[in-house]
C-alpha cells in the first residue's frame, strides 16, 4: 500500500544518481569495500614510499607474505570474536588470550611431554579450548552473566591456571621446537615458483577456520539462528530458537578457535608459553579491535567473515609498513596511533553511514 | 469547525520529513484548537507518529513552520517542546525499568530543593496522580520494570499529565489498554480539555473517536488530507478516507467440520495466573479468546505454545497427551504462534524479509538437516510473499523499512512455512491499519478453511466477534463465559469485566 | 631484489639490535653504548624494540630487520625458543646473527654477548644480601615475569649459594610482580607483614629493585630490612643513599651496548674472535669461549652509594 | 476500579512512607560484600596474625585508593551504559606529564595535583565528546583512544624513564608522610570522593538522570534530559579522577617513573565496579559497591601473598570473586523480578 508508494520513487531516484554517489554509498555501507580501498591505499602509499627510497627496507611481496604469519592468530581470534559478538546481548570474549595460554600448555604437555602424537594432541587441545568456551557459554547463556563480566572473570582464572599448571615455565622440548615447521613459510605448489612463500599456518589453520566459520554462518541453520538471536533475542525465542543452547555454542566455538590458535602460537614460537596469549596487551583486545574494524556491530546480529579477513590484512600490512617507515622506537609507537585512528575513524564512518543510508552491512 | 474563533494552540504548516530515502511525511498541515481533542488517523505508515514526534521535538523536520498560540516557534529538542508545554505519550512506552514509578513520572522535572531531589514533595504529589489514573498507591516505589505493559502505559500517561501540559499528545494510548482503563483515560482527557489543554489523539480504534474526539485529521501517504468535525463522520467514512476508497464489509462463510479436536486443555493451571482452564479447538475452527489485559488470556496462548509450563492439568493434542518443553517442540508438532508485541517479539529488525520468514522453520530450507539451500529458501519465501500480498520490491529488503501492516504479514508468513495444524494468533492486527486488517482476517479465514485449527487471542472486541466461530471470555485466570457467533459486544464485555458469572451454553 | 649487502644502506656496515622492550633504562643504556660505538667504529646502528616485553611483537620487528637486509642482527630475546627459528631465517637470508643480554642457546646465533654469567650474577646478589643481613635471617625474593629464563636461573643460584654457605639464612617466600614497580612495592609490603622477622628482600629485575626499596622506606624499616636488586644506577641512587637499598648488582650496561655493536661489526667483517681481547681503553679483558661461542663482558658491577653517581642511566 | 490489576501487582502492600520513596541507601550487593570482606579479614587475621595490624591494613587501603577512585568515575560511566577501557592509558599520560613537570620545574603539591587532574579531565573530554556526540559505542571509542593515549604516553616518555621524581606526592604515599593519625590520606580522599559521589547519585536530580540514561537513553532524551552533556560529564569526571589517581600512583611508585605505569589497570577497575554490583548494562549501580569491590580484590591479592601461596593464584581468586559476586547479584535480581 502506502509504503511501496513511498519507496518506489526512492529506488527510481537512486537508479538515476551517478556513479559517484553509488560508489560513495557502497564504500560507506559495505564495510569490506571500505577496507579493500584502505588496504589498496596502504599498499599504494607504502610502495610509492618504497620506490622513493623513504623506507628502510623494501616493502615487497616477500615482506608482505612474511608479515602474514602474524595474521594467522589475529584473524582466527577475530573470527572467534565474530561468533560471540554476533550472538548479541553484549557478546564479547575477553578470555580468548587466556584460553590461548592455557591450551598452549595443554598442547605442550600432550605433544611435547607425553608424546601423544600430533593428531591426538590437536584434538585434546581443541577440546580443552571448547571446554573453556563452554564455561563462558554456560555463564553467559544459562546463568545470565553479561559476557563482558563472565569473560573478564574467566580471563583472570584461565590466565592463572596456565601459570599454575605449567609451573611458570615454557615447555620447549625437542618435539615442540621441531613443530615450528608447521608455521614456516612454504611455496605454493604448481604456481608457487613466481610467488613469495606463504606461512604454512595460513593454509593449515586460517583458511580452514575461516571457511568453516563462513559455512557455519552462511550455509547452516545454526548460522541463521545465531544471527536471529543476535538481532532480537526475544523474537528468536518466540520463533522457537533455543537461544541458550545456540548462544552457548557461539562461545564454545570461540573457545575452540582459541584452542587452535594456541597450537599456532606454539608452532610460531617453538615453545608453549604459559603467557602466550596474555603477555603485553594480550591477544583479546587486538582481536576485538579487528572484529570492530571488520564491521561487526558490537550490538550483535551484523558481521561478516570477509570483513574480519580484510581488516586483518589491512592492520598487518599497515603495521609491517610502519616498522619500515619509522626507524627506532617510533615504529612500534606509531602502530598504536594507526590502530587508534583506524578504529575511531571507521566507527565514525559507520555512524555517517547509518545517518545517510540507514542499514549497514 | 475549521473556522474556529480562537487562535489555534498549534499550527503546523508544510511539514516534511525524510528518513534516508523514505518520505515519511510530505507537506503536512495540522491545526489544533485549545480545549479540544483532535484525532489524527491514517493507515499504518501514514506518518502520524512522525508528525507528532516533530511537534514533541523528538525529530527535526526537513521543511515547515510551527506556530504556538499564534507565534512562530522553532522546536529543535524535546526540551524546547516541553518548555512550550508539549507533553507526549509515545506509541512505545518510554520508561526506565530500574527506577521507581515516582521517579519515572518526575524524571526530567524533579521537584528540587537546591540540587537535591525533594523526595517528600514528590511523594505528596504522586498519590494524587496514582489516584487519577487508577493505580494502587503501593506501586509508587515499585520499579517500572516489574509492571505489566498496560500498567507501564498508564504510567506514561500519568507522566504526561503530571507535566503542566498545554498540548497533550497521545499516540495510540488505547492500543494496549483495556476498556476500563480507556474510560479512565477519557475522563482524564476530558478534565484536561475543560482546562483548555489541546489534546492530539492518535488511534486505530475508530469507534472510540466518536466518544472522545472533537475534530479529526486524516493522513494518507505522509500527507494530511483534511480536517473534519466528528459530527460529519462515521466509522465507515473515516475508514474510506484513510484508504482512499470504499470499504466493503465481506464476511466469508466458514464451513465448520465437526471432527476430533486438535487441541484440548483440561483443567490447566499456571501458578496464580491460570486456574482450571478447559477448552477445545477443532480443525477448521476459529476460537476467539477474549480477555482484558492481565486476565490471563495471554498466558493461555503462551502455555499452548510452550513458552510457559502449566503447573497443573492436561493438554491433549490430536488426542494424545502433550508436554511442550518450548516453542521449538510446539513447532515440531505443527503448533505456531504470532506473538502479540511485534517489535519486541516478532521482528528481526535489520535482517531481510526472507530471513524473517524462513527463521520460522529452518528445517524446510534443505533436505540436508542443518543446511541452508539459498535457492530453495528464495522460492519458499517468494511464494509466501505472494500468497500474503506483502508489498515489497524483493525479499532482500530489511524488515525495518516496512510499515506495521506489512511487517505483521511477514511475521504471519513465518508461521505458515508448513501449514500449521494449530495456529495461535495473539493480537494479530494490533496497530495495523484498516486495509491490512481486512487482509489478515481473510487470511485467517482461508487457513481455517484449509483445516487449520485457529486460536485468536485478542483484546479487540470487534475483531473477536468478526472472525470467531466461538468466543471464550477469560477473567481472572478462568474461562468466564462462552459465546457463539451471535453474541453482541455488550455480552462479551460484560462477561469479561465481571458482570456475568454464569457460564452461558452455546 | 636488492644486493646482498644492504637495501637502504650503501657501503657502511649495518648492525641492528632488538631489545626485549623499549623505554626502560637498561636497554636504552645499551642503545646509548651502541650509538657511541657506531660513531667511533663508523658503522650504522639500528635499534628498535616492542612497547611491551612480548615475544610476538618482537618477532615482527626481527622480521622487518630481515627485510631491511641488515648485515648483523642481534637480539635480546623475550622468549629464546621462539627466537631460534627466526634467527635461522635471518641467517638463511645472509645475515650474521647474534644474541646479547639474553641467550637463545638452541639457535644458530654465532655469538652470545654475555654481560656476566648467571652464576656470577646470582652469586653477587646473594653475597651482597648476605653481607647486608649479616649472613643470617629470613629473606624473600620479588621476581618479575614468571617465565623469564635468566631471572629463574638467578633464583636457583641464590637458593644454592645460600644453602651451601649461609645455613642460618632462609628463603621464606618467592613472588612475581611483573614489570610493575608499584606492584613490587605492594608485594614487598605484604611480605614484610607476613614475615615480621623478614630481614632481606631481593628485587630481582630493574622494576622490582627500586620497588622493594621503596616499600622498606615506606614501612620505616630502613636498617631492619635490607634489600638488594638488579636495578639501574639512576633509579637506585636515591635508595642506595638513604639505605633502603644496600646494593644494586648489575654491570656496565653502556659498555655492554658498546661491546654488542663492536661484536656486530666483527661478525659482519667476517673476523674471528680471540679468546681474550680489549675493545678500547675502558672495555678490557673480554673473554671469548669458542666452544660455546659466548663473549663475557666481565664480572658484575656492584653499585653502592659510593659509586652510583658515576653512571648516568 | 482497578481489580483487574491485582493479580499482577508486585511490591509490598500498603501505602509507602515518603522515606521509602528514596532510592535504597545500601544495596543487597553491598551488604553481601561487607559480609564477605569481614569474613575474609577475620579468616586472614587468624591464619596470618600480621594481617589485621595497621602495618598491613594501611598499605592495603593505600593500594585500594587509585583503583576505587577511578572506579567511582567508571561507575558513573557504566551507570549510563557506557564503559571506559582507556583509563589505564590515561593514567599513563597524566602521570608522565605530571612527573616530568615536577622534575623540570619542581612545582609544589597543589599545582601538580591540578595539572594532573586537568590533563586527565582533558583526556576524559576527548572520550566523552566522541561517545556522546560521535554516537559510537563507548567500548569501541575507548579501545581506540586507549591506543591513542598509549601512543601519546610513549612519545612523552621518549623511550626513557622519568628519573628523580621529587617526593611532592609523598602525602599520598604508603609511608609515614602519607598518614595523619594513622589514616592514609589517599584513602581518606577516596572516601570523601566516594561519599560525595554516593550523595550525588542518590539525591541530586542530575545524578538520578544518569540512571535514567542508562536505563533507556531515548526515553531520557524524550523526557527532556540533556543526555549528551551528562554523558560527556561522566567521562570528564572519570578523566579527572584518573588524574587524581595518577598522583596516587606516582606516590606509591618509586622515584623513577617508567612506561609500564597504568598498564592493565582498566581491567582491575572494571572488576572492582562489577563486583560492586553495578550493572554493566547500565541503569543500576553504586559507588559504595565499587569501593567495596576494590577492597575485596586487594584483600584477595594481599591475602594470597601474606599466606605465602603462589602469587599466580590471586588472579584465579579474583576471577572466582567476580563470578561469585555478580552471580549472587544476578540470582537476587531474578528472584526479585519473579512475583
Ligand atoms: N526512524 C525511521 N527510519 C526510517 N523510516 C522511518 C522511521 N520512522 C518512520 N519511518 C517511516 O516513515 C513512515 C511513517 O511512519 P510513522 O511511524 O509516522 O507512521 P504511523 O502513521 O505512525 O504508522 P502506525 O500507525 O503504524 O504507527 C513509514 O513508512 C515508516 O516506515
Ligand atoms: N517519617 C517521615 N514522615 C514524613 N516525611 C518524611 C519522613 N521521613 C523522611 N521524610 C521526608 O523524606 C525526605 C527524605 O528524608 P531525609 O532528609 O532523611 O533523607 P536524607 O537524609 O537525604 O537520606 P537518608 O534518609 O538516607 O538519610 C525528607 O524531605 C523528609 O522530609
Ligand atoms: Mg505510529
Ligand atoms: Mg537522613
Amino acid at each position: 500500500m502506502t509504503i511501496t508508494a513511498l519507496k518506489q520513487p526512492d529506488a527510481a531516484s537512486q537508479r538515476k544518481r551517478g556513479f559517484g554517489y553509488r560508489a560513495a554509498k557502497m564504500l560507506l555501507t559495505q564495510r569490506i569495500a571500505l577496507l579493500g580501498l584502505l588496504t589498496v591505499i596502504v599498499l599504494a602509499v607504502m610502495v610509492s614510499l618504497n620506490s622513493a627510497g623513504a623506507l628502510s627496507g623494501s616493502y615487497d611481496a616477500d615482506y608482505l607474505a612474511a608479515a602474514l604469519i602474524s595474521a594467522v592468530p589475529l584473524a582466527m581470534l577475530g573470527l572467534a570474536q565474530l561468533m560471540v559478538i554476533l550472538s548479541g546481548r553484549g557478546g564479547i570474549d575477553l578470555s580468548v588470550g587466556a584460553i590461548v595460554s592455557l591450551c598452549g600448555i595443554v598442547f605442550g604437555y600432550s605433544y611435547g611431554v607425553w608424546d601423544l602424537g600430533l593428531f591426538v594432541s590437536i584434538l585434546l587441545t581443541a577440546a580443552a579450548g571448547a571446554l573453556c568456551g563452554a564455561v563462558n557459554g554456560f555463564l553467559v547463556a544459562y546463568i545470565g552473566f553479561p559476557p563482558l563480566i563472565a569473560t573478564l572473570a574467566t580471563f583472570y582464572a584461565f590466565k592463572s591456571l596456565a601459570l599454575i599448571i605449567s609451573g611458570q615455565k615454557p615447555i620447549s622440548t625437542v618435539q615442540i621446537q621441531e613443530f615450528f615447521s608447521a608455521a614456516q613459510a612454504v611455496e605454493i605448489p604448481l604456481i608457487g615458483q613466481n610467488l613469495p612463500n606463504i606461512p604454512l599456518g595460513i593454509f593449515t589453520f586460517l583458511i580452514p577456520t575461516a571457511a568453516l566459520v563462513w559455512v557455519l554462518l552462511n550455509r547452516t541453520t545454526f548460522g541463521r539462528r545465531l544471527f536471529a538471536l543476535g538481532t532480537n533475542d526475544v523474537a528468536a525465542a518466540w520463533a522457537g530458537v533455543d537461544t541458550r543452547a545456540n548462544r552457548m555454542s557461539a562461545y564454545v566455538i570461540s573457545g575452540l578457535i582459541s584452542g587452535l590458535v594456541a597450537i599456532v602460537a606454539v608452532a610460531q614460537f617453538a615453545s608453549a608459553r604459559p603467557d602466550a596469549g596474555v603477555s603485553g596487551n594480550g591477544m583479546a583486545l587486538p582481536a576485538i579491535t579487528i572484529a570492530v574494524l571488520g564491521g561487526v556491530a558490537i550490538t550483535g546480529g551484523i558481521g561478516r567473515v570477509s570483513g574480519i579477513l580484510l581488516a586483518t590484512l589491512l592492520v598487518v600490512w599497515l603495521n609491517a609498513g610502519i616498522l619500515l617507515a619509522f626507524a627506532g622506537n617510533e615504529g612500534t609507537q606509531f602502530q598504536l596511533l594507526a590502530l587508534g585512528v583506524l578504529l575511531i575513524g571507521a566507527s565514525l564512518l559507520n555512524n555517517l553511514t547509518r545517518k545517510k543510508f540507514g542499514v549497514l552491512h | 469547525m475549521s473556522e474556529h474563533p480562537t487562535t489555534p494552540r498549534i499550527a503546523m504548516r508544510g511539514i516534511s520529513k525524510n528518513y534516508g530515502g523514505v518520505r515519511a511525511i510530505r507537506q503536512a498541515d495540522l491545526t489544533v484548537q485549545p480545549g479540544t481533542v483532535h484525532a489524527l488517523v491514517g493507515e499504518n505508515g501514514a506518518g502520524k507518529s512522525t508528525l507528532i514526534k516533530i511537534l514533541a521535538g523528538a525529530e527535526q523536520p526537513d521543511t515547515g513552520t510551527i506556530e504556538f498560540d499564534g507565534k512562530p516557534v522553532t522546536i529543535t529538542s524535546t526540551t524546547d517542546a516541553i518548555r512550550l508545554g508539549v507533553q507526549t505519550v509515545y506509541q512505545e512506552p518510554q520508561l526506565f525499568p530500574d527506577l521507581s514509578i515516582t521517579e519515572n513520572i518526575f524524571v526530567g522535572r524533579e521537584i528540587k530543593r537546591g540540587v537535591r531531589v525533594d523526595w517528600a514533595a514528590q511523594a505528596a504529589q504522586i498519590q494524587e496522580l496514582l489516584d487519577m489514573i487508577g493505580l494502587p498507591h503501593k506501586l509508587a516505589t515499585a520499579p517500572v520494570g516489574d509492571l505489566s505493559i498496560a500498567q507501564q502505559q498508564q504510567v506514561s500517561i500519568a507522566k504526561a499529565v503530571a507535566g503542566d501540559a498545554s498540548i497533550l499528545i497521545l499516540d495510540e494510548p488505547s492500543a494496549i489498554l483495556t476498556d476500563a482503563e480507556i474510560s479512565v483515560l477519557f475522563s482524564i482527557v476530558r478534565r484536561l480539555t475543560a482546562r483548555g489543554v489541546a489534546v492530539i489523539y492518535i488511534s486505530h480504534r475508530l469507534d472510540e473517536l466518536f466518544e472522545i474526539a472533537d475534530t479529526v485529521t486524516v493522513m494518507r501517504d505522509g500527507q494530511t488530507l483534511d480536517t473534519y468535525d466528528i459530527q460529519d463522520l462515521t466509522v465507515t467514512k473515516i475508514a474510506e478516507l484513510m484508504v482512499g476508497g470504499i470499504l466493503t464489509e465481506q464476511r466469508e462463510p466458514r464451513s465448520f467440520h465437526n471432527v476430533a479436536p486438535t487441541l484440548e486443555l483440561h483443567n490447566i493451571d499456571l501458578g496464580q495466573l491460570l486456574n482450571g482452564i478447559n477448552l477445545q479447538v477443532r480443525p477448521g475452527e476459529i476460537l476467539g479468546l477474549y480477555g482484558l489485559l492481565g486476565s490471563g488470556v495471554a498466558e493461555i496462548a503462551e502455555t499452548v505454545y510452550g513458552m510457559k509450563q502449566p503447573t497443573g492439568g492436561r493438554m491433549l493434542y490430536q488426542g494424545k497427551p502433550m508436554v511442550n518443553k518450548g516453542p521449538a517442540a510446539a513447532r515440531r508438532r505443527g503448533i505456531t504462534l504470532v506473538p502479540a508485541n511485534r517489535s519486541a517479539q516478532g521482528v528481526f529488525s535489520f535482517q531481510s524479509i526472507g530471513f524473517n520468514i524462513s527463521i520460522g522453520d529452518l528445517a524446510k530450507l534443505s533436505p540436508l538437516k542443518g543446511w541452508v539451500n539459498k535457492r530453495r529458501e528464495r522460492d519458499i519465501v517468494l511464494d509466501l510473499i505472494k500468497r500474503l500480498g506483502v508489498k515489497t520490491p524483493n525479499e532482500n529488503q530489511p524488515i525495518s523499512a516496512m510499515s506495521g501492516g506489512n511487517a505483521q504479514k511477514v511475521v504471519i508468513a513465518r508461521q505458515l512455512l508448513s501449514t500449521p495444524k494449530l495456529l495461535v494468533l495473539a493480537e494479530p492486527t494490533q496497530g495495523v491499519d484498516v486495509g491490512a486488517k481486512e487482509e489478515i482476517h481473510r487470511l485467517i479465514g482461508q487457513l481455517a478453511a484449509s483445516g487449520t485449527a485457529v486460536l485468536v487471542v485478542t483484546t479487540d472486541l470487534a475483531e473477536v466477534l468478526r472472525i470467531s466461530d466461538r468466543v471464550l471470555v477469560v477473567r481472572e485466570g478462568s474461562i468466564a463465559a462462552e459465546f457463539g457467533p451471535d453474541a453482541t459486544q455488550v455480552d462479551i464485555l460484560a462477561a469479561a469485566s465481571g458482570a456475568v458469572t454464569t457460564r452461558k451454553a452455546s | 631484489t636488492g644486493s646482498a649487502s644492504g637495501g637502504a644502506n650503501t657501503g657502511t656496515t649495518t648492525v641492528a639490535f632488538v631489545p626485549k622492550l623499549q623505554g626502560i633504562p637498561y636497554f636504552e643504556a645499551m642503545n646509548a653504548g651502541g650509538k657511541k660505538a657506531a660513531e667511533e667504529l663508523g658503522i650504522k646502528w639500528l635499534y628498535q624494540g616492542p612497547t611491551t616485553a612480548d615475544a610476538a611483537a618482537q618477532a615482527d620487528i626481527v622480521r622487518s630487520f630481515i627485510q631491511q637486509k641488515v648485515d648483523t642482527l642481534i637480539v635480546a630475546p623475550n622468549d629464546p625458543d621462539s627466537m631460534a627459528p627466526l634467527l635461522k631465517q635471518a641467517q638463511d637470508a645472509g645475515i650474521k646473527v647474534a644474541t646479547a643480554d639474553t641467550d637463545a642457546p638452541n639457535s644458530v646465533r654465532e655469538v652470545f654477548v654475555n654481560q656476566t654469567t648467571e652464576q656470577n650474577h646470582g652469586k653477587a646478589l646473594s653475597e651482597s644480601l648476605m653481607k647486608a643481613m649479616g649472613g643470617s635471617g629470613e629473606f624473600a625474593i620479588v621476581s618479575c615475569s614468571e617465565t623469564a629464563a635468566n631471572l629463574n636461573a638467578y633464583i636457583d643460584v641464590i637458593k644454592k649459594d645460600v644453602a651451601a654457605n649461609h645455613a642460618q639464612a632462609e628463603l621464606v617466600d618467592l613472588v612475581y610482580a611483573g614489570e610493575d614497580q608499584a606492584k613490587a612495592a605492594a608485594m614487598a609490603t605484604d611480605l614484610m607483614n607476613a614475615h615480621p622477622n623478614l630481614k632481606g628482600i631481593v628485587g630481582l629485575c630493574s622494576a622490582a629493585a627500586p620497588g622493594v626499596a621503596q616499600a622498606v622506606k615506606d614501612a620505616g624499616k630502613i636498617g631492619k630490612v635490607f634489600t638488594v636488586g638488579g636495578g639501574t644506577p639512576m633509579s637506585m641512587a636515591p635508595y642506595l643513599k638513604d639505605g633502603s637499598s644496600s646494593a644494586a648488582v648489575l654491570w656496565d650496561v653502556q659498555n655492554l651496548g658498546y661491546l654488542t655493536a663492536w661484536t656486530g661489526k666483527e661478525l659482519a667483517d667476517g673476523k674471528q674472535l680471540q679468546s681474550s681481547f680489549d675493545v678500547n681503553a675502558t672495555i678490557k679483558g673480554v673473554k671469548y669461549d669458542p666452544a660455546t661461542k659466548v663473549e663475557l663482558l666481565g664480572p658484575p658491577l656492584v653499585f653502592t652509594k659510593d659509586n652510583v653517581d658515576q653512571y648516568k642511566y | 476500579m482497578s481489580t483487574h490489576l491485582q493479580s499482577r501487582t508486585p511490591a509490598a502492600a500498603g501505602t509507602p512512607s515518603p522515606r521509602k520513596m528514596l532510592p535504597r541507601r545500601v544495596t543487597g550487593q553491598e551488604i553481601v560484600l561487607i559480609g564477605i570482606i569481614t569474613v575474609l579479614w577475620i579468616l586472614l587475621g587468624f591464619l596470618t596474625p600480621a594481617f589485621l595490624t595497621p602495618g598491613s591494613i594501611l598499605p592495603l587501603l593505600v593500594a585500594v585508593a587509585p583503583i576505587a577512585l577511578v572506579g567511582v568515575g567508571m561507575t558513573f560511566v557504566i551507570i549510563t551504559a557506557g564503559i571506559d577501557v582507556s583509563v589505564g592509558a590515561a593514567i599513563m599520560v597524566s602521570a608522565v606529564i605530571t612527573a616530568q613537570t615536577m622534575v623540570a620545574t619542581g612545582i609544589p603539591l597543589i599545582p601538580a595535583l591540578l595539572l594532573s587532574i586537568g590533563v586527565g579531565a582533558l583526556l576524559g573530554l576527548a572520550n566523552g565528546l566522541l561517545v556522546a556526540y560521535g554516537k559510537i559505542h563507548a567500548i569501541i571509542i575507548t579501545f581506540g583512544t586507549a591506543n591513542l593515549f598509549q601512543f601519546i604516553g610513549l612519545r612523552l616518555f621518549g623511550s626513557s624513564t622519568v628519573n628523580g621524581v621529587p617526593g611532592t606526592f609523598d602525602v599520598f604515599g604508603r609511608g609515614e608522610a602519607g598518614r595523619t593519625l594513622g589514616i592514609p590520606h589517599s584513602f581518606a580522599i577516596t572516601l570523601i570522593v566516594v561519599a560525595i559521589a554516593w550523595w550525588y547519585l542518590r539525591h541530586a536530580a542530575s545524578g538520578r538522570h544518569l540512571f535514567a540514561i542508562g536505563g533507556n537513553a531515548n526515553a531520557a532524551r524524550l523526557a527532556g534530559i540533556n543526555v549528551k552533556p551528562l554523558v560527556l560529564m561522566t567521562y570528564v569526571i572519570t578523566g579527572a579522577l584518573v588524574g587524581l589517581a595518577a598522583c596516587f600512583v606516582i606516590a606509591q611508585g618509586t622515584s623513577t617513573l617508567d612506561q609500564s605505569v597504568g598498564v592493565g589497570r582498566e581491567l582491575a577497575v572494571i572488576a572492582a565496579v562489577v563486583i560492586g554490583g553495578t550493572s554493566i548494562l547500565g541503569g543500576r549501580g553504586s559507588v559504595l559497591g565499587t569501593l567495596l569491590g576494590a577492597i575485596l580484590v586487594q584483600t584477595v591479592s594481599s591475602g594470597v601473598t601474606q599466606l605465602g601461596w603462589p602469587s599466580q593464584l590471586s588472579d584465579l581468586f579474583v576471577g572466582a570473586a567476580i563470578i561469585a559476586a555478580v552471580g549472587t547479584d544476578i540470582i537476587r535480581e531474578r528472584s526479585r523480578r519473579k512475583p
